[in-house]
């Protein structure tokens, strides 16, 4: 019930800007700590894979990107359910603030990927399915993001941005079987997954874990400063447009 | 709902509608394709699906612009909003009149231009079916597309930026049909996923089209 | 046949409230003029009304599916004939006695089978004029109908509307022009709204911090 | 610095990388998040002022 109650009420702009106004430079440091001290200790401390050799230290930057390429996608698509439904203004904005951060996480897994895939595979780029998934992922990220660009008045962005990523996640997840059944890959799919008892030791575990922590934390950072750059924007947009009519 | 089909399609054949425009544009993508990888039968080829698949797609998304952007501008799509027909049947109709008069003859002349590009024998077949099973999807994807940016007046390149991706799943389904034709293996299992694409796109594209329409014509 | 009312009715452009508070009445048979200098609302009040565009507030009735709308552009496609036009919108509006009797009421009959793109600014107007009377729906809004037109031309459309009324129909007309008609006319901008009213975006209530 | 043996450019660039794309953004959002502060805060003062 409180839980429900606190959450809702971050629909009004007014009372989400005072309870994000401190929130921003909270997650800020806690986000500096995590990313810098995971960073560190994977790059400088953990010995090298007997396989990957050093390579296996850009492990600390792919995966956790890639998770939050994702969860960046989702959260996108379940603000935009919340505006279609509640009307709520504020979860417009914030999935429009969404949309950079991940898609600057879709590029970092991108990047990292192709650079960890010369040492492994013998090429920068393989048309691995996973691969070539956040590859798709990130056209999507490009179009949506061209799409709130393109449109003046910003409910009228909302709701078609906001059609657009539900049409596009259910795409989205079809072009992942797609690409799968394209082409069957040459990605260790092991690797990446998180059950720390198959495949990934300790040693490599914790500062993961760390640095995923960071990316989290970060991601929130962004999003919550970005939510609130939005929220004044569309303030001054109103205020401009009433400015025009006196 | 049939009259809008009946009208667009008239709308269509008529002169300055624009058909034969992806035709032709499907016709030239085909015969420069050799001049940039070889002349060679053995290169051609094994290519010659994925280039037919490609050259079909971007002769449909070439069209796709005028779907609703013409009825917005001379204000039917305004009056086809307050007539007694449901918003989603009008896309349903406009994506339908779209299919036939760019998909169906892309469908028609493929086989034919497959020749040029030495795709092997029971290829044409299968790339006539693959584009059959596949081509309504990509005009359904289309309309939805043109929906979003019709209140837009450069909206062009937008749309393709917002179709292309969403195209993905139709492409791989759509190509691997017709290259397994002309290897000669059995098609059948992308050939079914092709197909449930495009049921796919029918049963839920017409509302995200009209409920984009809606919003445009706020 | 009802009376077209509309009741405290708020219309907004884009979220901004242009108009609000504004109650009128058309009765069968009756035509209402709305005056008002460009930018005050009319088109965008003629769009809610026939349902296009949510109200902020208020009410019209009847519903949308008893109103037809003639914007600025009509909608005729360029390539097909006055005919084939005039036979689509028939159709569509389920209408079964076909289209020779608007044909010959709007001096159209002459040009059924010449292309629209052919015809003069004044035979285009009442080609789009004909569509209103195909809708078989009594309430017609009109966006400046007589834009472009000449004053014979003014005339003659100024009689159809009248036959319209007479046969029970009502019609809302924004315009300029003095087009003869007996009907009061309203002007908006008494119903204007405030630009200090926020209603409609809940960005302009307050300060957002 | 860690030995990184003979992958020592992959992983130094994938590392730059990331940073560099992560600074990017965070310079960005704090760039244009004080620029519509600003914009904002004269907006309101023409308002009540």
């Amino acid at each position: 019930m409180s839980f429900s109650t606190s959450f809702w009420s971050l629909a009004n702009p007014a009372r989400f800007m005072s309870l994000t106004a401190r929130a921003v430079p909270i997650l800020s440091v806690l986000a500096g700590v995590c990313l810098v001290g995971g960073l560190v200790w994977g790059f400088f401390f953990t010995p090298d894979d007997y396989r990957q050799g050093s390579t296996v230290k850009i492990i600390y930057l792919h995966v956790p990107a890639a998770l939050m390429a994702i969860n960046g996608w989702l959260m996108m698509l379940v603000a935009s359910l919340i505006w279609l439904v509640r009307r709520h203004h504020v979860s417009a904005l914030a999935a429009r603030a969404a949309a950079p951060v991940g898609v600057t996480m879709t590029l970092i897994a991108l990047i990292t990927g192709a650079v960890w895939g010369q040492p492994m595979w013998g090429t920068f780029w393989a048309w691995d399915p996973r691969l070539t998934s956040f590859l798709i992922l990130f056209l999507f990220y490009l179009g949506y993001m061209a799409l709130w660009a393109a449109i003046d008045d910003p409910d009228t962005a909302a709701d078609l941005t906001s059609v657009l990523c539900l049409v596009g996640s259910v795409f989205a997840i079809l072009s992942r079987y797609a690409v799968n059944f394209w082409n069957q890959g040459l990605h260790q799919g092991a690797s990446l997954s998180l059950d720390r008892e198959k495949n990934v030791a300790d040693v490599f575990y914790h500062p993961l874990l760390l640095s995923m922590a960071g990316f989290i934390l970060l991601f929130l950072a962004l999003v919550l400063a970005g939510t609130r750059t939005e929220i004044r924007a569309r303030r001054l947009h109103a205020l401009r447009l009433r400015e025009r009519m006196a | 709902m049939t009259r809008i089909f009946l009208r667009d399609l008239r709308l269509g054949v008529r002169a300055g509608g624009g058909f034969g425009l992806g035709l032709a544009f499907f016709l030239i993508v085909v015969v420069l394709v050799p001049f940039g990888i070889g002349p060679e039968t053995a290169r051609l080829g094994p290519v010659a699906p994925g280039i037919l698949w490609i050259g079909a797609l971007l002769a449909c998304l070439l069209s796709l612009d005028r779907v609703f952007a013409l009825d917005r501008e001379d204000g039917a799509l305004d009056l086809l909003a307050t007539a007694p027909v449901p918003l989603e049947g009008v896309a349903l109709a406009k994506a339908a009149a779209h299919w036939i008069t760019t998909g169906l003859p892309l469908c028609l002349a493929a086989p034919a231009l497959a020749v040029l590009l030495a795709l092997p024998w029971p290829g044409h077949l299968w790339l006539a079916v693959s584009l059959l099973a596949g081509t309504p999807a990509l005009s359904l994807i289309g309309a939805f597309g043109a929906a979003l940016t019709v209140g837009l007046r450069r909206g062009g390149l937008l749309l393709s930026l917002l179709v292309l991706p969403l195209y993905v799943p139709t492409l791989i389904f759509g190509a691997d049909v017709a290259r397994r034709g002309a290897e000669g293996l059995s098609p059948l299992v992308p050939l079914a996923l092709l197909g449930a694409v495009s049921l796919g796109c029918l049963a839920i594209l017409p509302f995200a089209t009209s409920a984009a329409l809606r919003v445009n014509l706020r | 046949m009802s009376a077209l009312e509309v009741r405290d009715l708020a219309v907004s452009r884009g979220g901004v409230p242009l108009l609000e508070g504004l109650s009128f009445r058309v009765a069968p048979g009756d035509a209402l003029i709305l005056t008002g200098h460009n930018g005050i609302g009319k088109t965008s009040l003629l769009r809610t009304l026939a349902g296009l565009q949510p109200p902020q507030a208020g009410r019209v009735a009847p519903g949308p599916d008893r109103i037809a709308f003639g914007a600025h552009s009509d909608g005729m496609k360029a390539t097909l004939s006055v005919a084939e036009n005039l036979e689509f919108w028939a159709g569509l509006h389920g209408l079964r006695g076909g289209i020779e009797g608007v044909l010959e009421e709007f001096d159209l009959a002459p040009l059924r089978d010449r292309a629209a793109q052919h015809l003069s600014a004044g035979q285009r107007r009442r080609l789009g004029l004909a569509r209103m009377g195909l809708t078989g729906r009594p309430v017609w809004l009109l966006d400046e109908p007589t834009v472009s037109l000449d004053a014979a031309s003014v005339g003659r459309f100024a009689r159809a509307v009248e036959r319209h009324l007479a046969g029970g129909g009502m019609a809302v007309l924004a315009t300029h022009v003095d087009l003869g008609l007996a009907a009061p006319r309203l002007d908006l901008s008494t119903f204007r709204a405030a630009p200090e009213v926020a209603r409609g975006d809940v960005f302009a209530e307050g300060a957002v911090e | 610095m860690p030995d990184l043996g003979r992958y020592a450019l992959e992983v130094g660039f994938a590392y730059a990388a990331t940073l560099i794309l992560l600074l990017t953004l965070v310079g960005i959002t704090i760039w244009r998040g004080r620029r519509v502060k600003r914009a904002l805060q004269a907006a309101e003062g023409r308002r009540h002022g």
